[in-house]
């Protein structure tokens, strides 16, 4: 797992001067020692801001996710670890539009902590604040501790859900309103073939050994389901459609994103991708917008994980409204 | 009594003693979690360390500044939680120059219920907040420096032999399981250092 | 280097099968095999047709580049394998609007051999032809023998410029032109940090030793420059731009791309990207439209190239025109 | 005599043969290349078998469904180069239902002309093409069958003794220079196979 790199401290900050000189019709970066990711534009005043942050090392999650019909502004801590909370508070200043803010991020203990100790800060400043955590990952505990679970690439939904929503104008409690919805629908499932490796550690997170594979791991490392020997991609396809439809029914109109974690390429996305129809199909589902690529990764990591979203007429507007960015454009 | 000049010097040790055990927080974090805790304290404890030479009279403000150290350079949850507990300090202390020993009591315990608050873990989580509440109780009522010292350390390293053998139950820790049996919870690792650096033997 | 398939010798087939299940907006499934990629609308009437072809695994190389303002048609071999004349024939049949098909693909002896003798074919079934054909990598020979230089990412930008030019209504004479000039306007060089493996081979192609990294390596593993130690990413980027700017000058109005094989992730590609822009920009050209991404790949490999590519006012339109495929839209 | 039934025969043997020597020209190619020439070989002999029951009597029209068996199974250089050898002979020998063995320096001779013109080779490059134009001028004004195949074969084996030792400058093998010197010519394999193959000993 070679990396590409100088000083593995300047991981995070080269990234983002890479970022910002390369799309400056997106991004702008700004916040307490640059860790702040915000749209080209200030906000629209009236408009409802929404912000993410994270760890880094997820391309696009957070920071690429920054662009209209998207996010507004995005706090971004080193590879795999929170943002400050000054950062965070920057980021809710620089989305502020006078309508409110939501913050919108991944079910991480110290995010959760973070965000809440700057939405106290930004507060006093009369900002106003809501929050929707995602928790889509369904290996990460059981359906009666769903709460527990990590957010993973349901995220993405949400961002492009409740950002159509701000973008339609809606106030702050119908955007939220609507990410919660997104959140509510989202599940997810993944697996990995092999690690990745925090520029600062210096070695692989994890070892996963050759020829062998586990499910339901988490985007860093965290342990899942099982690990053994590598299947045929029908069968981890098969098995992570078993998990998700078990979890929750979906029929109707569902979206669904086959998501490489990095290095698996979209070859192998597209041949899971054709179970994952097969089964959506089975179950009575059609198919809206699948989405299969790079959406959540972990820098080289060797895996993918499969997302369903179950829509209806209004979360499948705001899915299919357009939106804008240096990694997606719909 | 704490005041500004007290409260800087014991912030000076503080920060130094960060730095002699940064490897060890390390290491211990690195087995559960990501093992940024001693970079968590070391830069915490450079940021303070700047603050020194100009800090308030005003316990409070002082106070404030201190946990805004830690909020502006660490993104880790420790940091974040010492960062609500001294804000919750800095709160009882608004508009005061001094306070009495005899206050440590109320002003661990004060922190203690922000910081549970905040990370939303209880006490039997095997988190920084067993050995924090355990100092606040084990000082109550006293009134001298050194006896406050003792029986805060005492607590604490009782604390966390009892605990020892426990699951984690949150943060990184938690999803690591079995493997955080017999291993002591980072925080209260760190807790224990923050006291045995901020009070002179 | 794990890969998630069933049988090797199906890989390039499901493949196929999961990305026109997935986007059949744009994609449909064609000629002898199965093994071309056509528009999902058949060609309009009198438009130049652009068809391109090659050995699968470099997605979105080839087939991805199908759609609007893009190719028309493509044939689609085995990993890293020629595709067949017959193959190559129904590709240009398929792209046949009546005004004539241009062949735009990378210079390897086995695909000029069969689209020579697939072109053979199809004029004695009156479609015309005129060949441009990519050699962009200055690694792969001196400047002296350029014309036996291999194509490598360069190829995405004469596909773009041709494309634009073709949906202008330009005729098969004018279309030519475009990419020809778009070929000549591009240097290409890549590095590589460690291999991929081809499906039916079932072991890495090649092997670099942790810790050593090849510079000029060729898509498929073909020898670079020199192989060594793994630099920094500042000093790789600056031998790259040497190499780059010693071949040909730049000047003016110029776009860059830099591509990731597969495996490296977009953080490490805008590291790089700081010394790209410094150096262009020391060298006095404007940067436009700066394609930072997975644009030409090999799977899971691990590396990057740099792409320069010259504009002129034409190539600027051109490049800069709308274009649409599930990969890439402009 | 050359007819539509000598003819099936033959290609029946070489497509068994191409069965039997498939992991050595794979092994061969891969060491210069992407190891596929065996797998050409015998998808190529495979498609060819499935015609032979129901070959053409015109010689011309049965060459030209041999050559797009090549062309059909695979898009590797060998193939298409052989399809391109075979078409040349197929215009040659259009309309008619038998020819003579006599004829088979100047057929050899057809296909090594259009075949240096689709692959841009030349003689001395160390490809196929040395091969087969030996071949072409061993056999030229023989008549015997058993004759045309021992200079054939003496001739091949001769050139590929020959070019062993020289640096493949076409193809694949190219780019990897040095490592192909002391190592035969895939195609070369492949040709001297073709030949054993479809004439019998
Ligand atoms: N939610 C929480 N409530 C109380 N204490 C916590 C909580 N989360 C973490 N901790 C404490 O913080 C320590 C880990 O700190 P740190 O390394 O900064 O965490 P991380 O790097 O995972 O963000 C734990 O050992 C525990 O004592
Ligand atoms: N341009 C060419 N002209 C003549 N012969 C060639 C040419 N290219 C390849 N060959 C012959 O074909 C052989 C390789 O065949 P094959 O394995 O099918 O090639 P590839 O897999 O690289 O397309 C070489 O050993 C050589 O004899
Ligand atoms: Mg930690
Ligand atoms: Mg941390
Ligand atoms: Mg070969
Ligand atoms: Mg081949």
């Amino acid at each position: 797992m070679k990396k590409v790199l100088n000083d593995p401290f300047a991981y995070v900050d080269e990234m983002l001067a890479g970022l910002c000189a390369a799309h400056p019709e997106y991004y702008r970066q700004t916040g307490d020692q640059g860790r702040v990711i915000a749209r080209a534009l200030p906000i629209r005043s009236g408009k409802v801001g929404i912000v993410s942050g994270g760890g880094s090392g997820h391309l696009p999650v957070f920071t690429g996710y920054v662009g209209p019909g998207l996010l507004d502004a995005c706090a971004i801590g080193d590879v795999f670890a929170s943002p400050s909370v000054d950062q965070m508070a920057d980021a809710m200043r620089a989305a502020n539009g006078g309508a409110g803010v939501l913050r919108l991020y991944g079910n991480y203990g110290g995010d959760i902590m973070n965000f809440d100790m700057a939405g106290d800060i930004v507060e006093m400043e009369d900002i106003t604040c809501s929050t929707v955590v995602l928790a889509d990952d369904v290996a990460s505990a059981k359906s009666d501790e769903a709460e527990k679970r990590r957010g993973v690439a349901g995220m993405v939904y949400a961002f492009k859900i409740a950002g159509a929503a701000a973008e339609a104008g809606l106030d702050l409690a119908g955007v939220t309103d609507a990410a919660q919805r997104a959140a509510n629908a989202c599940r997810s499932v993944g697996f990995a073939l092999s690690s990745c490796t925090v520029p600062q550690a210096g070695r692989p997170t994890f070892q996963i050994d050759e020829g062998d594979m586990e499910m339901g791991m988490g985007i860093h490392g965290e342990p899942g389901v099982w690990r053994g020997p590598l299947r045929k991609a029908d069968v981890i396809a098969e098995e992570m459609m078993d998990i998700l439809l078990a979890d929750r029914a979906f029929s109707g109109r569902v979206s669904v994103m086959v998501n490489s974690l990095g290095a698996t390429p979209p070859e192998e996305l597209y041949i899971l991708y054709r179970i994952v129809k097969a089964r959506l199909e089975a179950a009575g589902a059609q198919i809206v917008m699948p989405l299969i690529g790079r959406y959540a990764t972990s820098m080289e990591m060797s895996g993918a994980s499969i997302t369903l979203c179950q829509l209806d007429d209004h979360l499948e507007r705001w899915l299919c409204a357009p939106c804008d960015c240096a990694f997606w454009k719909v | 009594m704490l005041t500004r000049d007290s409260l800087a010097a014991g912030l000076a040790r503080l920060a130094n003693h960060m730095d002699s055990v940064a490897d060890e927080l390390n290491a211990l974090d690195g087995q559960l979690g990501d093992g940024d805790l001693g970079i968590t304290m070391v830069r915490g404890g450079r940021a303070v360390r700047d603050l020194l030479s100009d800090l308030p009279v005003d316990l409070g403000q002082a106070l404030l500044q201190v946990a805004q150290a830690f909020t502006r350079t660490s993104g880790s949850s420790f940091g974040t939680l010492t960062a609500t507990g001294l804000m919750a300090a800095a709160k009882a202390l608004k508009g005061r120059e001094a306070a009495d020993w005899s206050e440590t009591s109320a002003l661990l315990m004060a922190a203690f219920e922000v910081m549970r608050m905040r990370g939303k873990a209880d006490l039997g989580d095997k988190t920084v907040l067993d050995t924090l509440h355990a100092a606040a109780t084990a000082t109550e009522g006293l009134t001298d420096a050194a006896e406050i010292r003792t029986a805060a350390l005492t607590a604490v390293i009782g604390t966390m032999d009892r605990m020892r053998g426990k699951h984690a139950r949150i943060g990184r820790a938690r999803i690591f399981g079995e493997k955080s049996v017999g291993l002591d919870d980072p925080g209260m690792r760190a807790f224990l250092h923050m006291l045995r650096g901020i009070a002179p033997p």
